[in-house]
């Protein structure tokens, strides 16, 4: 029978002002299996703890009850100060006669009293069934994955890359860059955006500790924190890399044009391409839907009759290092990672559900990225803003704001956040192009929290001339060569109508297509849009729910170049965190199932939400619940699930927590 | 009704919303009446039926379950496992012939120790207004 | 469609101003064999009044006109877009159980909200393959839905709210163009020509405007208001703002009836105010 | 409606309640885009704009928001509701506010608009059809304009388009029961009183 020492503090007068010492001490001497009692001035003073560690030592104690402040408050201090003495650190419990007794009943010091002895009851009760429990090491693989290669996740990479840890980057597209690449200039400092996006890029191509696989995705995803299985599907581009080049004799030569997704049709692209002359890796993919080549194997495949499409294959033939590889396929590979990191950004809105924007049907009505295409040096124009209907220079360009944001018909009620800042830069960069340009910005509010962002906004109404007008436009359409748009000017509580040139809707975030599925396979959490949830929107933002996996950037919400390099880094803090741990180490206080007992029901299975209980058969072939530790949280629910009182949670078992109970009518 | 009466409740505190809470209450020297006696969990959806009719059998005159609020749960979702198994750990209790408004479910988080002290205090006043169980004491035996 | 049999919801409208309306519906029904038997003794379906005026003799109104079709065992159809408007309004709320006790003390008896609505355009729209005897080649031709049809989908279900093409393809079929245009669901003015003769004045320039400005050589409707609104107060709208419109209005049904061999008289051409025949006979087919 | 130098929002909002429930649209709701505004086709001829109803609403101005020409020249088009990003059946609100001024017997802030309604009714509870030559005349009699639109009667006329006597139904003493069992109804219904309780 195990030997139960007390001690109780006065933490100066504030237990002992309320609380008769000398009372709860004698009590305490009457408990069953307490075979010490102690009083100290200040329990978690070295002396204090050094007073402990004696009296468990010399009084050879095997359990200990400390009753004083909340646990919340010195647990710890008391795990560390027992295990000092070469007791299990968990054969300790707490009575809280301070922050429950003491503190909360000095007006009836009596009663305090009374109720601080039963605390002490309980918790000796409690600690007599404690039992040691062990925390166990586990190894882990000192590796990362990062999902999605936009600036997110390249920051996340090469900070881990750059502390030393070897990292995957697996980006779904030909290239890195994301959609940061298309941009033109960036708010608010109007800085290139590809001079300070292609360094990061071809840094992370170059980094020893990276390893990176584009025009690839993750398939599925095994294990726990430390100890994940990552299936990688690579697809074929059917160009050889190692013989590349990257002459681009093959793009060039190629016949077949379609248009380009990356200048969101405002050009064409050739059957093998790479995305933009600045793209990482610099090697081009084969689209297989277009590819003449293709198109006339699966023709003969087919067996029809008829005219044979022509074979084409000109660019195998002109490639001068022969790296076109027909027989190239697509692979899966395995590999084990220690932490993720998910960036897979965002898409925008699809805004031809709007009817009342023409739906798409408006040539001249564009979104905010195709005019980032068009004002870019490097886009299909060359930096030329044109109207797609004639290609003539627009002067009247009106923006509309929210399209696709806050707009419950759509199911968006959130804000995209940063498109009220990039009408404004677009405003500015259109003066810059053609001091003749007239912009007119609907707004419902101007949303520029950041740091520099309301003086920019004033830029664009001083410098740039933009008139803003506060209302939602309501309607678009085509009277001749002009695009009338009519809103309100809520300011002033009339209706406006404004004959315009050009039209730019401000599209809004959402996430990347695809989003909700990885987040299945990783067994994360994600709102009803697809966005990642994190594991606390204030404390943990760039953790998720699952232990190990990390979010950044706009694949968690809409958010700016700013603030998705502040999470990708914050997201590889968090990973370094796991990596740079030598072991893992599980928290014992885990749900534990007893085989005789269980019968298989898996309520408990269901009730978890950490996915921690496995099923297993026993040797007479009886199938039953099994916890896996390392997922395991300590929630309980598992327990109070079952209805064979098979599962049980240590440190906070059944017996206990009922011995608690019992305490109160001994 | 003995104006001496002193009912006993039995308090399930979750770990990191609702003990938290009466910490609060304490470190912040609200009082509140002696009657109430914590038992700490890891979370509300940890108390199932068991621990609740054990109180009542041994003779408590009431129980008090209390988590984080909904959307704030430490471990996601157990407070909403626990709303749902409260409802019908009401009906049993009115099937054990003790008044439902015996057990109670709250939500308490870190930050509210005003929160707590007043539920103690009403929920106290209400059970001492409801006097003595009536059901001989000591709930219906055998667990459940 | 072909051989079908509607009961037949005409409309106050239809018996006055808008009687070629009436007249080349029942024409190219008949050519086209389907089945319009008058729902007899139909009353007023209250139009936007006594809707504004009381909700529930909004409702009971029309539905005094569901129960008799009801009784006919026959889907309704009606040319005019108010009328379906206001009696697929009244189907649609008598779903709703208070609604429906209300409004069957009110008539006496209960009324399901079962009895179907199609408005005649949706009818005729249902099988493009039209016996043409006239295409009506080198006609362009811009849609006007107006709001009535369309308006609320959730409770119409008829076609799109912003772009309609139930029109454009039965015009198309017919051999004539439809433009693409972005005011076929601006409102005209309704039932307020009237009380307020200055706001439907300036809609209607609005939307006739344009459709000119954008080539269409008229307008096609499928509402006795959005006609009238459009084609009778044409000339004022001339003289407010110092410019020529002309543009005929047509009711589709005349349209459609002239691509079947009709002549202009036989469609009650005549009655409009902006005279169409000019144009008729400028495109060869007058 | 007049405009007062300054607005002094009251404490309660009884139309706001009153009107959220007849109408059962989320008026609170409104976060004053303006959307409805834009697409209106009477907006530029209202003294409130859709939008600014929405508000007045919200801030209690219950006698501006009844007294204005807003809610009777809302053609009912359906533009507003359709295409409100918050799904706001602006229209709703407008035919519950006009349900409200008949009840409280408010005068009406467009009188025309009002007038033809009442006479519109008038002749459907008389003839059981519109009989549009009547309407007309009868329109202008009541307000006051016997000349008004007199440049279209001849040609009208001329066309044939205005029958000169009323399409009558045989089933009159029908419809004028509707009528009278509707009025009847509604009085046992209107309970205004109760529904703007409890707001303050
Ligand atoms: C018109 C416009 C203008 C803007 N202008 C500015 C500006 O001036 N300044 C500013 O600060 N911000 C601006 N922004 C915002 C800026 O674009 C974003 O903040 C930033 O690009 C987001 O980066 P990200 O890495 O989170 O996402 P992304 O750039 O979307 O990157 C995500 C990457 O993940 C990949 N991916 C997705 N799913 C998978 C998968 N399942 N597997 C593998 N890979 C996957 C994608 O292909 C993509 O490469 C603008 C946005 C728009 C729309
Ligand atoms: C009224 C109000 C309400 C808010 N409500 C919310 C809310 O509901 N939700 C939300 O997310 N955010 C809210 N915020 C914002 C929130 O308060 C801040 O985001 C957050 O507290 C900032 O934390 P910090 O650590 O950056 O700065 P601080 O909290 O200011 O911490 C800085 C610390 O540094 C110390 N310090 C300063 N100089 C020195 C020095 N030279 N040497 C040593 N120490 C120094 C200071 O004493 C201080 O302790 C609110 C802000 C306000 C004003
Ligand atoms: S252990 Fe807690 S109660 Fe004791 S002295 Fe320290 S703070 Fe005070
Ligand atoms: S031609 Fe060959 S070497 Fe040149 S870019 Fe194409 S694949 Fe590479
Ligand atoms: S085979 Fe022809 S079509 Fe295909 S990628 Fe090569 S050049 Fe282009
Ligand atoms: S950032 Fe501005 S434009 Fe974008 S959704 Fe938010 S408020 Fe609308
Ligand atoms: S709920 Fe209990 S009995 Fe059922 S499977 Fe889980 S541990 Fe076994
Ligand atoms: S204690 Fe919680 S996390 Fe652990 S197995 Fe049980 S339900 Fe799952
Ligand atoms: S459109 Fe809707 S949200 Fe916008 S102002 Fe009108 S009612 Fe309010
Ligand atoms: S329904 Fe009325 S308020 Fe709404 S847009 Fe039409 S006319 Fe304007």
């Amino acid at each position: 029978m195990a030997r139960i020492g007390v001690f109780v503090c006065h933490c100066g007068s504030n237990i002992a002002g309320t609380v008769n010492i000398a009372q709860v001490m004698a009590a305490a001497q009457t408990m069953p299996l307490v075979t010490f009692v102690a009083d100290n001035k200040y329990s978690c003073s070295e002396i204090g703890q050094t007073a402990i560690r004696e009296a468990i030592l010399k009084q050879k104690l095997e359990r200990v009850v400390i009753a004083a402040c909340s646990p919340q408050m010195h647990e710890a201090t008391f795990r560390k100060t027992v295990a000092q003495a070469g007791l299990n650190p968990y054969l300790l419990e707490i009575a809280n006669i301070r922050e429950h007794c003491s503190w909360v009943h000095s007006n009836d010091k009596a009663a305090a009293t009374k109720k601080a002895i039963e605390l002490v009851k309980m918790a000796v009760a409690k600690v007599a069934r404690h039992e040691a429990l062990f925390t166990k090491e586990i190894g882990l693989t000192k590796k990362a994955l990062v999902i999605g290669g936009g600036i997110s996740g390249i920051q996340a990479a090469l900070d881990m890359a750059n502390a030393g840890y070897p990292v995957i980057l697996v980006e779904r597209e030909p290239t890195i860059g994301g959609r940061m690449a298309q941009l033109d200039k960036t708010f608010p400092t109007l800085d290139c955006s590809s001079c300070i996006l292609t360094p990061k890029m071809v840094e992370v191509a170059q980094h020893p500790n990276i390893t990176l696989l584009t025009y690839a995705e993750v398939k599925s995803v095994r294990g726990f924190v430390g100890n994940f299985e990552v299936e990688i599907l690579q697809r074929a581009r059917k160009v050889d890399a190692s013989k590349c080049t990257s002459c681009g004799i093959c793009w060039q030569k190629c016949p077949e044009k379609i248009p380009a997704e990356f200048n969101l049709g405002l050009g064409p692209r050739a059957a093998i391409y790479t995305p933009f002359p600045q793209a990482v890796p610099n090697i081009p993919s084969i689209d297989l839907a277009h590819c003449r080549y293709i198109k006339y194997q699966e023709f003969v495949a087919r067996g029809e009759e008829g005219k044979k499409p022509p074979q084409c294959r000109i660019c195998e033939r002109l490639c001068p290092p022969q790296a076109i590889d027909w027989e190239q396929s697509d692979q899966v590979l395995v590999e084990k990672v220690g932490a993720i990191v998910v960036a897979t950004g965002y898409q925008t809105f699809d805004h031809t559900r709007y009817g009342e924007f023409g739906a798409g049907r408006y040539p001249d009505v564009i979104t905010g990225i195709q005019l980032e295409r068009l004002l870019s040096a490097s886009g299909p124009t060359e930096g030329e803003v044109v109207r797609p209907s004639d290609g003539t220079h627009p002067k009247t360009v009106v923006f509309v704001s929210c399209v696709g944001s806050r707009d419950e018909r759509m199911g968006r009620a959130y804000c995209s956040n940063v498109c009220c800042m990039y009408m404004a830069k677009q405003a500015i960069l259109l003066k810059e192009h053609d001091p003749e340009v007239q912009s007119y910005i609907f707004y419902i509010d101007i949303r520029a929290g950041g740091k520099g962002y309301e003086e920019f906004i004033r830029r664009a109404q001083e410098e740039a001339r933009a008139i803003y007008l506060r209302g939602r436009i309501s309607h678009i359409y085509q009277d001749g060569k002009k695009l009338i748009v009519r809103g309100e000017d809520s300011l002033l509580g009339r209706p406006v109508e404004i004959a315009a040139d050009l039209v730019v809707l401000a599209t809004g975030i959402e996430p990347s297509a695809g989003a909700k599925e990885l987040a299945q396979s990783l067994n994360i959490s994600y709102d009803a849009h697809g966005f990642m949830v994190e594991a606390h929107p204030k404390l943990r933002p760039v953790e998720s729910r699952t232990e190990g996996i990390f979010l950044a950037g706009t694949a968690i919400a809409p958010n700016d170049i700013p603030g998705c390099v502040a999470q990708g880094s914050a997201a590889a803090v968090k990973a370094l965190a796991v990596l740079s741990r030598p072991s893992l180490v599980s928290d014992p206080m885990v749900a534990i199932v007893d085989p005789l007992r269980c019968t298989g029901c898996f309520a408990c299975q269901r009730a978890c939400a950490f996915n921690a209980i496995d099923s297993q058969v026993t040797r007479d072939g009886k199938t039953i619940a099994v916890v896996n530790e390392s997922l395991c949280k300590g929630c309980g629910l598992c327990v109070s699930a079952c209805r064979g009182v098979a599962m049980n949670l240590k440190g906070f078992s059944q017996q206990q927590l009922l011995a608690e109970v019992n305490a109160l009518w001994r | 009704m003995a104006l001496d009466y002193q009912p006993k409740i039995v308090g399930f505190l979750c770990n990191w919303c609702s003990y938290a809470g009466a910490d609060m209450a304490g470190t912040s020297r609200l009082t509140y009446p002696p009657n109430i006696r914590i038992i700490r969990v890891p979370c509300s959806g940890r108390v199932d039926a068991t621990l609740v009719t054990k109180c009542f059998q041994q003779g408590a005159d009431a129980v008090l379950v209390a988590g984080c609020h909904p959307g704030e749960c430490h471990y996601s979702e157990g407070n909403y496992h626990a709303r749902r198994r409260f409802t019908v750990l009401r009906e049993l209790l009115s099937f054990l012939g003790i008044e439902k408004d015996r057990l109670r479910l709250e939500w308490v988080s870190a930050a509210e120790g005003k929160k707590f002290s007043q539920l103690v205090s009403e929920f106290s006043a209400e059970i001492a207004h409801l006097g003595p169980r009536k059901d001989n004491g000591k709930a219906a035996g055998g667990s459940l | 469609m072909a051989g079908r049999t509607y009961a037949y919801y005409p409309g106050c409208a239809l018996h006055g101003t808008a009687r070629e309306y009436d007249v080349s519906a029942r024409l190219v029904c008949q050519t086209l064999n389907v089945k319009l038997q008058e729902i007899k003794d139909w009353s007023c379906c209250g139009a936007s009044s006594a809707a504004s005026l009381s909700p529930l003799l909004g409702i009971a109104l029309p539905a005094h006109n569901l129960k008799l079709a009801a009784a006919m065992e026959l889907p309704i159809t009606t040319p005019c877009a108010m009328c379906s408007y206001r009696l697929k309004t009244a189907a649609h709320e008598l779903k709703d159980e208070a609604t429906a006790r209300q409004v069957s003390e009110v008539l006496g008896s209960a009324v399901g909200p079962e009895v179907t609505v199609e408005p005649l355009l949706q009818v005729l729209s249902e099988d493009l393959s039209f016996p043409i005897r006239k295409p009506l080649t080198g006609l362009k031709v811009a849609c006007y839905y107006g709001c009535l049809l369309v308006r609320p989908k959730s409770v119409l279900q008829f076609d799109d709210e912003e772009n309609p093409q139930t029109m454009d393809r039965l015009i198309t079929a017919l051999g004539a163009e439809a433009i693409d245009w972005g005011l076929k669901t601006e409102c005209c003015g309704a039932g307020l020509p009237l009380a307020r003769p200055d706001l439907v004045h300036r809609l209607a320039y609005r939307i006739i405007s344009l459709a000119q400005r954008l080539g269409a050589d008229c307008i096609a409707t499928a509402c006795p208001m959005c006609q009238s609104n459009l084609d009778i107060h044409q000339k004022e709208i001339e003289a407010e703002h110092g410019e020529k419109l002309g543009l005929p209005i047509f009711y589709f049904t005349q349209l459609l009836g002239l691509a079947l061999g009709f002549t202009p008289r036989e469609l009650y051409l005549h009655k409009h105010l902006t005279n169409p025949l000019p144009l008729l006979r400028a495109k060869g087919l007058g | 409606m007049t405009i007062p130098d300054v607005i002094r929002p009251p404490l309660s909002r009884p139309l706001l309640i009153f009107i959220e429930a007849h109408s059962g649209q989320p008026v609170s709701r409104c976060n004053q885009c303006g959307k409805c505004t834009a697409g209106c086709p009477a907006a530029w001829a209202m003294d409130l704009t859709p939008r600014q109803v929405m508000r007045a609403l919200q801030l209690g101005l219950d006698n501006d928001v009844l007294a204005s020409s807003a809610i009777w020249l809302c053609l009912s088009c359906q533009i507003c509701s359709v295409r409100c990003p918050l799904e706001i059946d602006v229209a709703k609100v407008m035919h519950s506010l006009r349900h409200r001024t008949q009840e409280d017997k408010t005068h009406p802030g467009d009188k025309n608009i009002a007038r033809f309604h009442g006479v519109f009714r008038g002749i459907i509870h008389r003839y059981g059809r519109i009989y549009e030559l009547g309407l007309a005349g009868l329109n202008n009699m009541v307000s006051r304009r016997p000349w008004a639109h007199l440049k279209l009667f001849p040609a009208m006329l001329r066309k044939g388009k205005l029958p000169m006597r009323p399409s009558r139904i045989k089933a009159t003493a029908e419809v004028k029961n509707i009528f009278q069992k509707v009025a009847a109804l509604e009085e046992r219904f209107s309970t205004p009183s109760e529904l703007t309780k409890g707001d303050r």
